[in-house]
């Protein structure tokens, strides 16, 4: 199965409304663990300006995304995705309206690898990087068993990261200077990610 | 804790308190496009343009010292959220010129990402630019790395000097000299007493216990340094002040500028009793206490508490602070 | 409501308070005695002299407007608590002088009392002092008694206008002529969003339910006009500027100043979005806004609400606005 | 039977002691009819300062208290209780330590006669004028009984003038903007007002 413009339109929009429905728990956990409080509207705000991207193929629509993001939204969570999305589109084949399992890998890979450049945050800091990292690493690992698979290998393994930083000590963002106290919450951009690997696999599996 | 706030749509609130700004200072700002606040008239292209970035919802901060003697530009995102990099790459376009920009970053993750983002940019455009990222917050430690610390209230008074020292003529080199040794001797340190509500979804921030206070809470309500029970204000002062003078390493015969920087629903009159108490223990180690400052410059909405903020002088910092300067929340 | 605040030993409150004005801000001010603020360095003695009176827990009004081109003193009383009269008497017997004084006191029953007292026993005595009353809250009605209109944050831009006056070597008589002319022209209406806590004994000042306002609270908390539901920022503005138009008589083609006063927790953020409405409104109706301002200037310890102010503005006293000005929280 | 210089102290002190007492209860009145709560701060205040005061006759003692009052203490209930007292003592005889009831009655008419000059306010406005006219009339009616039945029925009718407060809308001092919501409450100033009268009256009881 190759993953169409169409199908990966209809993810984002997924997850646009999935992070909608989750709003007002994303602005509570960033509270909760010492941080502004703000995520919920941060992230939906993102999406919102994301709505309005267009294109033709995975570069221009990856590119739109990236830019409707960076334009129209503020705060860490716009320049963070507008970065992996930047990634994503800087390494998609020029002119694909449709990916195989291979490019979609080299896809997800390109896109954290130039979020790395912008964060120094690893997996262990209590950030979106603790599900976005081991979910990039099972996409890419499921590569044979075709699209389905990758997106739900990735939702799983997004879950089971943004579980892990319940456990965590903050290092990044506004919580940081919690301490310990930021322990016991769920990360809350790492919340929103792993609700987005869901909504993307969720997506996949109804049109397969 | 009920959100009680006059406001519109939470969606337009930046956009319309930054239009609020402009009407109301019209002598002194204007907007130019929805998020960027520049100075009414234009400073000589022949100087350097001072630039910032950062967040609504912590007003007067940080457009409210856009004018003749202090900042060119400030460069707005949403409540509490960095401008996205184009937004600054397009202000630094706007302020592009021979003698160069300093960009003055505070240190927090939005800000300094799309600080980056955008200087890489406009360094590949051929824009002269110079970063001053301040990081004076000494609430997680003093000794600790530069990029581990926050940045407060002390950018203020650094635009001061900075805006003066560009006023004079400075070059960009020299500029960035007296910035960055104004920046190395300057502490701030916060201290809470209340949570504050978010304005745009109404959530609440840093709850903390009727009875506790916190020292080193950060400028968004993030919890910092260590909790206590609610202490006098000449002991909350005594408390702040000895970090401080530490960090800034200043001694007798030096001369200081001390600044308490209320931030939401600490009054004034308690501002001015902490001022009193922290200037007398400065004096009584044989400071010289330039006049200083007290009233809400950088604030977290209507939260009740207050930055203290230190700043050894050197001779020429002494006169860059008293220079001109006409802003809507600063005058000198 | 649990107070918390920064203080020490609540009798000493004013006492510290002024004291750190002073050394806040010691090139502008300094204290005589421990209750009477006057000017760093004297205004010339040929020229009216500009005294005020008033109860302490406003800050910075009204001790904060004393300076060059404003206030030559101000005599303070205790937290909400007018001065005695023999205070004030010693405050007018130190401006005596040829030029004469001019006395401004807001209608307060304390404050008034006071200065009947001490006006009668100065004149006695030969000392030339006229009085101003001010009473420009329209809370209560606008075609009322001004004896039964308290004068709320309107005193600071008339010290404004007839410091300037006083300082461009106006008479007494002038100055009084040009004082109550702008205090005819002028009116205040105030909102109030939450309650605040008396800083001496911590008890609650004017509960509100958490989802009402109240349009027409006082300077102290006392409850006054409507309560209402909770309007957004656009719907209080709207209905706060149309008794101020009616209030003052300012039509299409006439100035205007307007003036957004927090009274303590409301941010600046909201005000200023508030001033963008009530601005936008003026203009709309073809009055022409001069700069205004936006800020704390006369408060209410930490109560959530602001006080509007509309001035119709005649030519002299657009000038004496941009006149020259140094206290420590009004510069012009 | 006389009232000595001695004993007027003596009821000075007294009231002092029960103001103290009802210092919290005086403040959450003022708050209640919608003043600023700090009445009972005032009048504490108050007798603090006039408890510096001496003097060898009426005259000189009252002139004290009310100098004592308005120089070191603040407000609105300063200055009305400095008026009074000076009233007081514009009346009393020159250089007497003793007052018989008439001149007694003398003194206090006096008082209540300069207060009038210091404020519009009189019964039915919700001030201390509600308790401190019925009592200073009282006191006059009650001349021929004696000292110790004048202060009697000058409680009784000033605990009677404040209760009648509950009833009014406020028309003066702070609480005057409040219109119908100052119903119900006892007026903060009358209550203390009130408050003294009882204080005198039980110790010049106790004294006979
Ligand atoms: N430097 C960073 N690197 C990676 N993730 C970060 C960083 N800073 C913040 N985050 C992520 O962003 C989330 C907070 O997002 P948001 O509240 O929108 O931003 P802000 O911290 O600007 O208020 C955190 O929970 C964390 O997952
Ligand atoms: N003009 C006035 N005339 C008579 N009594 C007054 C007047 N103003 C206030 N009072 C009395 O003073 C009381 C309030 O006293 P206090 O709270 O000490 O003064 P303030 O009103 O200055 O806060 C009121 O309850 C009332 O009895
Ligand atoms: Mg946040
Ligand atoms: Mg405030
Ligand atoms: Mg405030
Ligand atoms: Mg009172």
């Amino acid at each position: 199965m190759m993953l169409t413009l169409q199908r990966f339109k209809e993810m984002i929009a997924a997850a646009g409304e999935a992070i909608r429905a989750g709003e007002k728990r994303f602005s509570e956990l960033d509270a909760a663990a010492g941080g502004d409080g703000d995520h919920g509207t941060a992230i939906v705000t993102a999406f919102q300006a994301m709505a309005k991207a267009g294109g033709a193929d995975f570069k221009g629509y990856l590119k739109a995304l990236s830019e409707a993001l960076q334009n129209e939204a503020c705060g860490s969570t716009s320049t963070l995705y507008g970065s992996w999305l930047q990634g994503m589109s800087d390494t998609a084949p020029e002119g694909a309206a449709e990916l195989d399992a291979a490019a979609l890998a080299k896809v997800f890979n390109g896109g954290l690898e130039e979020l790395g450049f912008v964060t120094r945050a690893r997996v262990g800091d209590k950030t979106l990087m603790d599900a976005l990292i081991p979910a990039t690493e099972a996409l890419l690992a499921a590569q044979s068993q075709g699209v389905a698979a990758m997106f739900e290998r990735a939702a799983a393994a997004a879950e089971q990261g943004a579980e892990a930083t319940c456990a965590m000590r903050a290092r990044f963002g506004r919580a940081k200077n919690l301490g310990d106290r930021s322990i016991g919450p769920r990360d809350a951009g790492a919340a929103s990610m792993a609700c987005i690997f869901a909504a993307f696999a969720a997506t996949v599996k109804a049109s397969c | 804790m009920a959100m009680k706030k006059f406001i519109n749509d939470p969606a337009n609130l930046t956009k319309e308190l930054l239009e609020g700004l402009a009407l109301c200072y019209k002598g002194k700002v204007k907007l130019v496009g929805e998020k960027i606040v520049v100075r009414a008239t234009p400073k000589d292209e022949g100087k350097v343009a001072i630039v910032t970035l950062g967040g609504a919802g912590h007003e007067p901060a940080l457009s409210g010292f856009v004018g003749e003697g202090m900042l060119d530009a400030s460069v707005v995102g949403d409540i509490f959220a960095a401008p996205g990099a184009p937004k600054l790459l397009e202000a630094l376009r706007m302020f592009k010129r021979e003698a160069g920009i300093v960009l003055v970053t505070l240190n927090h993750a939005g800000d300094r990402m799309s600080a980056s983002k955008a200087l890489r940019d406009a360094q590949k455009e051929g824009i002269k630019v110079c970063e001053i990222v301040t990081h004076e917050d000494i609430s997680a430690g003093i000794d600790i790395d530069p990029e581990e610390k926050r940045g407060l209230a002390g950018c203020i008074p650094l635009y001061k000097v900075i805006g003066a020292a560009a006023e004079a003529g400075k070059t960009l080199e020299e500029v960035v000299e007296i910035g960055e040794r104004f920046n190395r001797q300057m502490a701030t340190l916060a201290v809470a007493m209340t949570g504050c509500t978010h304005p745009q979804n109404g959530g609440t921030i840093a709850v903390l216990p009727d009875d506790e206070m916190e020292i080193g809470m950060g400028q968004h309500g993030e919890a910092g340094g260590g909790r206590s029970k609610i202490l006098t204000a000449d002991e909350t002062a005594s408390r702040m002040i000895a970090p401080l003078m530490q960090a800034t390493g200043v001694k007798a015969g030096d001369t200081a500028l001390l600044i308490i920087n209320g931030v939401g629903a600490t009054t004034l009159m308690e501002m001015l009793v902490v001022y009193r108490k922290a200037a007398q223990l400065l004096a009584e180690k044989g400071i010289n206490v330039t006049p200083g400052a007290c009233g809400e410059y950088l604030t977290v909405q209507e939260m009740a508490g207050f930055q203290m903020i230190l700043c050894k002088l050197d001779a020429d910092h002494q006169e860059y602070l008293k220079a001109r300067a006409r802003t809507p929340y600063w005058t000198a």
